[in-house]
């Protein structure tokens, strides 16, 4: 197949999105139909792109120097694009119903569906510009998103959103300029593009502005300090909470941290010396604190974002450990957390799809009234322990294996940050799943309580159902990861 | 020397004449004749523009009338000098264009031509200060360009624009004041006003070691000139009223032109007079290198606390003219052909936004305070697209032409090899924060639907793209110069610093 | 094959009975229970007899596999899972008629019966944490049963103090995947000392955040505070076989991370074997100390367990051969006695509805079989000659005193006996009270208030194995000495 | 110092002037007196080049008596600049009178910062 399909799988979200503005359709049906087939005609033109594609430089647009937008398909391609294919049809079926009582369906498909295409092309992007514009544009293709329902709150949202996230994206700029400049090329390149005698002497400075990229970046990712955005954003309608703010947009900052490190300064340059020390510790730092505020917080949404938020550190704490096994560490948590906190999430929008509730203290008993959805919501509960069976336990098993292996000593505080997040992360999804299930005798359960229609339970059981296939047979795809990380693939 | 070398002269004299020959025709003539002359005086630039691109002469001084040098008056062009005239004629039809239906609303009949007499003359003066050789002859086209400016400010009579006008002019007669006597004292030390003449002067006694303090004094007293004239931090304190509250051409006009023949003859007299070298070697630059940077900064806050929308415009271009002098405090070739780069880029965009706000502001009542614009870019599509893409470009979006010069900046720092890469840097970093901060606020704004019913309440109107074709058409081009400024960079990037080699 | 089913079985039955919407009775429910109990304990014994039988079940992941493998640590610690869910569970028929939601309770109850199994018979670290999770959460729905606000809290309590072991003790884990040769269980343990070469410091470490974090489940001091908040709230066959079974799994997660991957001889005479001891004698006599202030009936109990368990812990942490059969013999009486203690306190309640112990005058008048039971099962627990508690606290005593560990082969014995005088002090004089009331006693007022049989057989078979097994302990002790001549 | 001095108090001159209409210029509240440092500043312009330009015992350079020697003449270039500087001083004076008077008759105040507070007023 040829690469130019690449363009295709990313343009068609986009185009169609534009598209669904101006074409009248005659009823929801028929809209819901159009945008389905187009998520998934995307989907499926990615995933044949990613298995039978060839691997090539696909060049599009030349800018100054050695700068161009082109795309090629790598080991890490495969990983962000193919969770994201599977991931993107079901969001929108959930979606479907979710936003079924409003009244501005049409543009938030729109944007919904241009966000596929954008989150695609930070996947397919093959040098550090590509990689900047599209994780710019993600940034506003979701601004509507994320403002859809317009209140107060929303507006006030969105501004924090695009703030953290331009502001970060500007100190990663400056990352990309020295990038530019001290490298071979703005490619990625699994083991980094620095000239060997840039590194030598530039190396302290190279070392600040590696600091500097990580933070910027991680904004996205929503790394200590920047990462209250992100349970801010939650007020976002549920698909785009559970798809976005818990897979795309925030695996996108992972995502760039890793092209950086391991793709682009190159982890022998870094590895050992005080940054990786300073990232490390921010991202041990920031899983506890995520967790604990997550702990804190009774809105369930909310609450799913600060778990986000540590959770997501795991991610950039396996790639701070910077060796092959801590990349395949954090890809297997990359691709597992996507699972399960999207389920977690799907549940938590359809509890307060049904009931209109949304507090962790309005869910007596609902367990007994919405059991598909409640089931799913335990699943994905243990799975972010990371009780062993489920997908949780093999990522973080492979981040510690990573951590104890690496030697590194920061390294073994992160395995106790682990644990210390595991039995918060046990506090404050054990503890709704208890609400729901055993309420305490004066408790009023929520009377109209339901499992919703099957356009959402379909996409979360199938979701819960990969927390646990993946739990229990990961070896395959762990290898993959492996492979990935060693360059094999 | 081939026909079209007379470009220079033609294009000066025709703007120039037309000037004159409008204060005779009715407005509507005027306008035309306007119209016409900047077409072609765009289209001998591009002509010319070709013709140096590709022919391997560089550059050429053109003698004015048979007096050869000292005594004569020179023109002086090379690839950079005519890819500028083309730019600022393009902008400037644009922005004439974009803001024609608003300009014939606010200003009485009987002042049309009168308004289009300055933009001649403006034009004409702008082409001086690009091609001229001479720095006497310099002086005069500048005072000619402030009194043009001053007047297109002042067109629209409100006391708003006639209070503006006046602090423009006054710290516009500091600049040149300023300049003037920087001239005098660079006469009086080299015994030339030509260009080239001074160079060969400055370098002789740069090299004798003598009259270093005068010679000091003279580069600042000038720089310092320029700089209040193009509105430098602290000298920014006309902008947001300058630029805020006359009609909307004019400000486009002044914010992305007029400010930038400025800044364009002052590398002009960095390459040509005194020889970058002896610039980069003085404070001179570390001063505007500061400045700059704390006009970043500040042109940002203010425009943060602004909450109206076309003053929050204004006070953005402080902030961009600090972009612009940072580049030249750099002190380096690439800071320098960064700096142009954003006097073209910034040049395309600032008007953009203006032209857009206008229309913005037009379809909220004619309001221009953000509460009443919730929604605006609904109501007239067209301007609300130009706005994003203007946003976007500020704010520093690959594809967009402010992404380019940002990114040139930043490479221009890195090169560095002195103390001022970390604040750049950083400035630079958090200027974009800033930018985004104000910017994409009104976008969000703008873009947040309002229920009809309030609307209808308000009394606010739809405008379509039929209704406005002028307008959207002059939004469309606008656009279209900003993604080939942010696309096609390269060659004008090399264009540029093929210019810049051919003023030493 | 039977050792697969004898953990799937019980658990689907679990939920089959969780998963059916109705029945049509209550004896329908007790039928199923009661026949899911039974196939469960039948195939559990079976697995029992059936020899060294190993299975690799499946792998899901590099180093992390299921696999199980009966061994005869593994027997004893099934056999008392079997004898005391068997009995607690005929009891619970009664006992929960006062409760709602049976269904709730019988369902997990038969669902952890096969995560016992499990957990029994694990053949190595991965998969003995495996079980430990889930037996963590299954088990709380039992705790918090009636949903009081209390009950809540305390199953939380109980779970988040849990799950704080059990990733302690995956910490460990995390680390042994390196250092350890396998982890699978083999006696004597399978460190490797190459890689562990210039590491001991950190293993260390490793090997006391791993204990720690098992100690939990068995209430060593300072995490022992959920056992006093959980006991009370859960219904008293709960309390039985949490403070008679899965107390004891923590102490088999302890010998299995001591004896059989970190080895015992790694840890002796290191910081960690002196913290270990140091903890548990604190344990062991604060447990007793607390609990005779008690005066809330079950709480009293959970304070005892705590001593109690902490007495099995010291006896595992001589690092000695007597000492570790002094545990083993321990864990087996202990759990019959605490069984039996609770029950009876269940059938207290059941009955009077009294929690508080001032309030048990004069109820062995009316309740005499049941305070009987009692009395046997505090009279072991004290340690009283020729009852079975006496039987491991000597081997205890002598293995602390063989230990020649210094200032604790003797100061341990010394703790054993002043705690084993305050056992006899919060214990008996419930007995004693309950049958002498005092002169001032209205004895007119008494009425006959003894349970059903169903409840009465329970405690009655407990009391009397109390005192077989202290009469008769040869074979038992030679069971164990053969075990621990291959540990240690 | 001293000789310097008294051999270039003409330029010294022109420099204080100028600084006195520069600061004139800068700080004066009143708009007409604004205009008037204006004026000065030119004028010590206009100074500093006459006297660049001028040397000493020699004429005009207007050709008088058929006497075309250029030892004979001061150097006519500054007078040139002088000239063309006049030219565009009156007329920038002009256009600033007439805003002036435009801005008194609309605010009856010369003061340009109470003009100021008067248009912020009228904008509320």
């Amino acid at each position: 197949m040829s690469h130019y399909w690449i363009l295709a799988a990313i343009l068609l979200p986009i185009v169609g999105g534009v598209l669904l503005y101006i074409l009248p359709f005659k009823n929801k049906k028929y809209m819901h139909s159009y945008v389905e087939l187009i998520v998934i005609i995307t989907s499926v033109i990615t995933g044949l792109v990613l298995f039978k594609g060839e691997r090539g430089l696909l060049e599009v647009v030349h800018f100054v120097n050695n700068l161009s937008i082109s795309f090629k398909i790598d080991g890490m391609t495969v990983v962000f694009a193919g969770l994201i294919a599977i991931l993107w049809p079901l969001a929108t079926l959930y979606a479907f119903e979710y936003m079924e009582h409003d009244e501005r369906e049409k543009s938030f498909f729109m944007f919904y569906t241009m966000t596929y295409g954008v989150t695609l092309g930070i996947a397919f992007a093959s040098d550090i510009l590509t990689m900047y514009l599209f994780y710019e544009l993600l940034t506003l293709v979701t601004v509507p998103l994320v403002m859809h329902t317009l209140t107060r709150e929303a507006i006030h949202a969105v501004r924090k959103y695009l703030y953290f996230s331009l502001g970060g994206a500007a100190f990663a700029l400056m990352a990309m300029i020295f990038i530019i400049i001290y490298g071979d090329s703005c490619e990625f390149i699994l083991g980094g593009v620095m000239h060997t005698a840039a590194e030598g002497e530039h190396a302290p400075l190279l070392l600040w502005i590696y600091l500097l990229s990580f933070m910027g970046f991680g904004v996205k990712s929503a790394v200590w300090p920047t990462s209250s955005w992100l349970p801010q954003a939650g007020v976002a309608p549920t698909p785009v909470t559970a798809l976005l703010h818990a897979v795309a947009v925030v695996n996108a900052g992972a995502f760039a941290i890793i092209r950086l490190t391991y793709y682009s300064f190159g982890t022998d340059f870094l590895a050992g010396t005080w940054v990786q020390y300073a990232c490390m510790a921010i991202a041990i730092f920031t899983i506890v604190y995520g967790c604990s505020r997550a702990v804190k917080e009774s809105h369930i949404k909310r609450r799913l974002a600060w778990s986000t938020v540590g959770n997501l550190s795991y991610i950039i704490f396996g790639a701070t450990l910077m060796t092959p096994l801590g990349l395949a560490g954090a890809l297997s948590h990359f691709v597992i957390h996507g699972f399960m906190k999207i389920t977690s999430f799907f549940c938590a929008g359809a509890f307060m799809h049904v009931t209109g509730k949304s507090y962790v203290y309005e869910m007596d008993g609902v367990g007994r009234k919405m059991k598909c959805i409640y089931a799913c919501f335990t699943v994905s509960a243990l799975g972010l322990m990371g009780v062993p069976g489920f997908a949780g336990f093999i990522s973080k098993w492979n981040l510690t294996e990573a951590a104890v292996e690496s030697g590194n000593g920061l390294a073994i505080a992160g395995i106790a940050a682990l644990l210390v997040s595991a039995i918060l992360t046990a506090i404050y999804m054990l503890g709704v799943v208890h609400r729901a299930y055993f309420p305490k005798n004066e408790a009023v359960t929520i009377e109209n309580a339901k499992d919703p229609g099957w356009k959402m339970c379909v996409p979360i059981a199938l979701c819960a159902a990969m927390t646990v296939i993946l739990g229990l047979f990961a070896s395959p795809m762990v290898e993959f990861f492996e492979k990935i990380a060693f360059g094999i693939y | 020397m081939a026909f079209v070398q007379n470009v220079p002269f033609f294009s000066i004299m025709l703007s120039m004449f037309s000037g004159i020959v409008s204060s005779i025709l009715p407005g509507k003539w005027a306008r035309r004749l306007n119209t016409f002359m900047i077409i072609v005086v765009a289209a001998l630039s591009a002509w010319l523009f070709a013709f140096m691109a590709t022919s391997d002469i560089g550059s050429y001084t053109y003698a004015m009338g048979h007096f050869p040098a000292p005594i004569g008056n020179e023109l002086r062009a090379g690839v950079l000098e005519a890819g500028t005239a083309l730019f600022f004629c393009i902008i400037m039809l644009l922005s004439l264009w974009g803001g024609r239906e608003k300009q014939i609303l606010e200003i009485t009949e009987r002042q049309q031509n009168l308004y289009y007499i300055l933009c001649n003359l403006l034009l004409s003066s702008l082409l001086a200060l690009i091609y001229t050789n001479d720095l006497f002859t310099a002086y005069v086209f500048i005072e000619i360009n402030t009194i043009a400016a001053g007047g297109l400010i002042m067109v629209r009579q409100n006391g708003h624009c006639i209070e503006a006008t006046i602090r423009y002019m006054i710290m516009s007669l500091l600049g040149s004041g300023l300049l003037l006597m920087g001239i005098c004292m660079l006469y009086d030390l080299t015994g030339h006003l030509l260009m080239s003449n001074i160079k060969e002067q400055v370098d002789i006694i740069m090299a004798a070691g003598t009259y270093r303090i005068p010679m000091l004094i003279t580069i600042g007293i000038m720089t310092v000139g320029l700089a209040i004239k193009s509105a430098l931090f602290p000298f920014h304190s006309w902008v947001p009223d300058a630029y805020g509250y006359s009609t909307v051409s004019s400000g486009a006009i002044l914010s992305s032109l007029v400010s930038k023949g400025y800044i364009f003859l002052l590398i002009k007299i960095f390459y040509r007079v005194i020889g970058f070298d002896t610039i980069a070697g003085s404070h001179i630059l570390n001063i505007l290198f500061i400045f700059g940077l704390c006009g970043m900064i500040f042109g940002s806050v203010s425009a943060i606390g602004e909450n109206d929308i076309r003053r929050m415009i204004a006070f953005s271009s402080v902030a961009q003219i600090g972009y612009i002098y940072m580049g030249l405090g750099l002190g380096t070739e690439m800071g320098v052909i960064a700096a142009v780069f954003h006097l073209l880029s910034h040049g395309a965009t600032k008007s953009l936004l203006f032209v857009s706000a206008v229309g913005l502001t037009d379809a909220s009542g004619g309001s221009r305070h953000f509460t009443d614009l919730t929604g605006a870019a609904f109501r007239n599509k067209t301007a609300g697209v130009g706005f994003l893409v203007g946003s976007f470009s500020m704010v520093g979006i690959p594809v967009f032409a402010g992404f380019v010069s940002k990114l040139l900046f930043a490479e221009a720092a890195v090169l560095l090899p002195n103390w001022k890469m970390f604040p750049t840097l950083i400035v630079l970093a958090v200027s974009t924060v800033l930018n985004a901060i104000y910017f994409l606020k009104t976008v969000i704004r703008i873009y947040t639907p309002v229920k009809p019913e309030v609307l209808a309440e308000k009394g606010f109107e739809c405008k379509h793209f039929k209704q406005q074709v002028l307008f959207g058409v002059t939004i469309v081009l606008f656009i279209i110069v900003n993604l080939i400024l942010g696309m096609k960079s390269q060659p004008i990037i090399e264009l540029i610093e093929q210019g810049l080699h051919n003023f030493m | 094959m039977m050792l697969i089913l004898s953990i799937i079985v019980p658990i689907l039955w679990g939920l089959l009975i969780l998963l059916i919407r109705d029945f049509k009775s209550r004896n329908a429910l007790l039928a199923v229970t009661g026949a899911g109990l039974a196939v469960a304990a039948v195939l559990g014994v079976a697995v029992i007899l059936s020899g060294d039988a190993e299975l690799f079940l499946f792998s899901f992941g590099k180093n992390l596999s299921l696999y199980f493998h009966v061994d005869n640590m593994g027997r004893i610690f099934a056999a008392i899972v079997i004898l005391v869910w068997l009995i607690a569970g005929f009891y619970a028929f009664e006992y929960m008629k006062h409760e709602k939601e049976e269904k709730r309770f019988f369902g997990f109850y038969v669902m952890v019966f096969g995560i016992l199994h499990g957990l029994t018979f694990a053949g190595n670290m991965v998969t003995y944490y495996l079980f430990y999770e889930l037996m963590t959460l299954l088990s709380v729905p039992l705790i918090l049963h009636n949903r009081s606000k209390e009950a809540i809290m305390g199953g939380l309590k109980y779970l988040f103090y849990s799950l704080f072991g059990a990733y302690m003790v995956l910490f460990g884990i995390f680390f042994l995947n390196k250092y350890a040769v396998t982890m699978d269980f083999i006696p004597g343990g399978t460190l490797d000392m190459s890689a562990v070469l210039g590491h001991e410091g950190l293993m260390l470490a490793v090997s006391f955040a791993m204990i720690i974090g098992f100690s939990v489940k068995a209430g060593m001091f300072p995490l022992h505070a959920w056992l006093p908040t959980a006991h009370p709230v859960a219904p008293a066959p709960a309390s039985a076989v949490m403070s008679g079974i899965i107390v004891k799994m923590g102490v088999l997660g302890v010998i299995r991370v001591v004896y059989y991957i970190i080895g015992a001889d790694f840890l002796r005479g290191t910081w960690v074997q002196t913290v270990w001891l140091i903890l548990t004698l604190v344990t062991v006599f604060m447990g007793s100390m607390l609990a005779y202030r008690e005066k809330v009936f079950k709480k009293r109990l959970a304070y005892s367990t705590v001593s109690q368990a902490s007495y099995i812990l010291f006896g595992l942490a001589l690092l000695q051969p007597s000492g570790l059969t002094g545990s083993l013999l321990h864990v087996v009486f202990h759990a019959v006695i605490k069984s039996c203690l609770f029950l009876s306190a269940g059938a207290i309640i059941y009955k009077t509805g009294k929690t508080n112990v001032d309030d048990l005058r004069g109820i062995g008048k009316e309740m005499p079989v049941t305070i009987w039971c009692y009395t046997i099962a505090g009279a072991a627990l004290v340690g009283i000659p020729p009852l079975s508690g006496f039987i491991s606290k000597w081997h205890l005593a002598t293995g602390a005193l063989e230990s020649g560990l210094g200032v604790f082969s003797w100061l341990g014995p010394v703790v054993l006996l002043v705690s084993a005088l305050l056992t006899a002090g919060y214990l008996l004089p419930i007995s004693i009270k309950g049958f002498l009331p005092g002169a001032d006693y209205n004895y007119s007022e008494i009425t006959k208030k003894e349970p059903k049989l169903i409840m009465v057989v329970p405690l009655l078979i407990l009391a009397v194995l109390t005192v077989l097994l202290g009469i008769f302990p040869g074979k038992l002790t030679e069971y164990i000495s053969a075990l621990i001549g291959s540990v240690l | 110092m001293g000789v310097n001095l008294v051999q270039n108090i003409g330029e010294a001159v022109a420099m204080i002037l100028f600084g006195i209409g520069f600061a004139n210029l800068f700080f004066q509240k009143n708009l007409i007196k604004k205009i008037i440092g204006f004026n000065i500043m030119d004028t010590a312009i206009f100074l500093f080049l006459a006297e660049k330009g001028y040397i000493a015992g020699r004429m005009a350079p207007i050709v008088v008596d058929g006497i075309q020697d250029v030892e004979a003449y001061i150097n006519p270039i500054p007078s040139g600049l002088v000239l063309t500087g006049i030219v565009v001083s009156v007329s920038v004076s002009a256009l600033m009178l007439s805003l002036t008077i435009r801005l008194y008759h609309r605010y009856h105040t010369l003061d340009l910062d109470e003009i100021s507070a008067k248009l912020r007023k009228e904008e509320m």
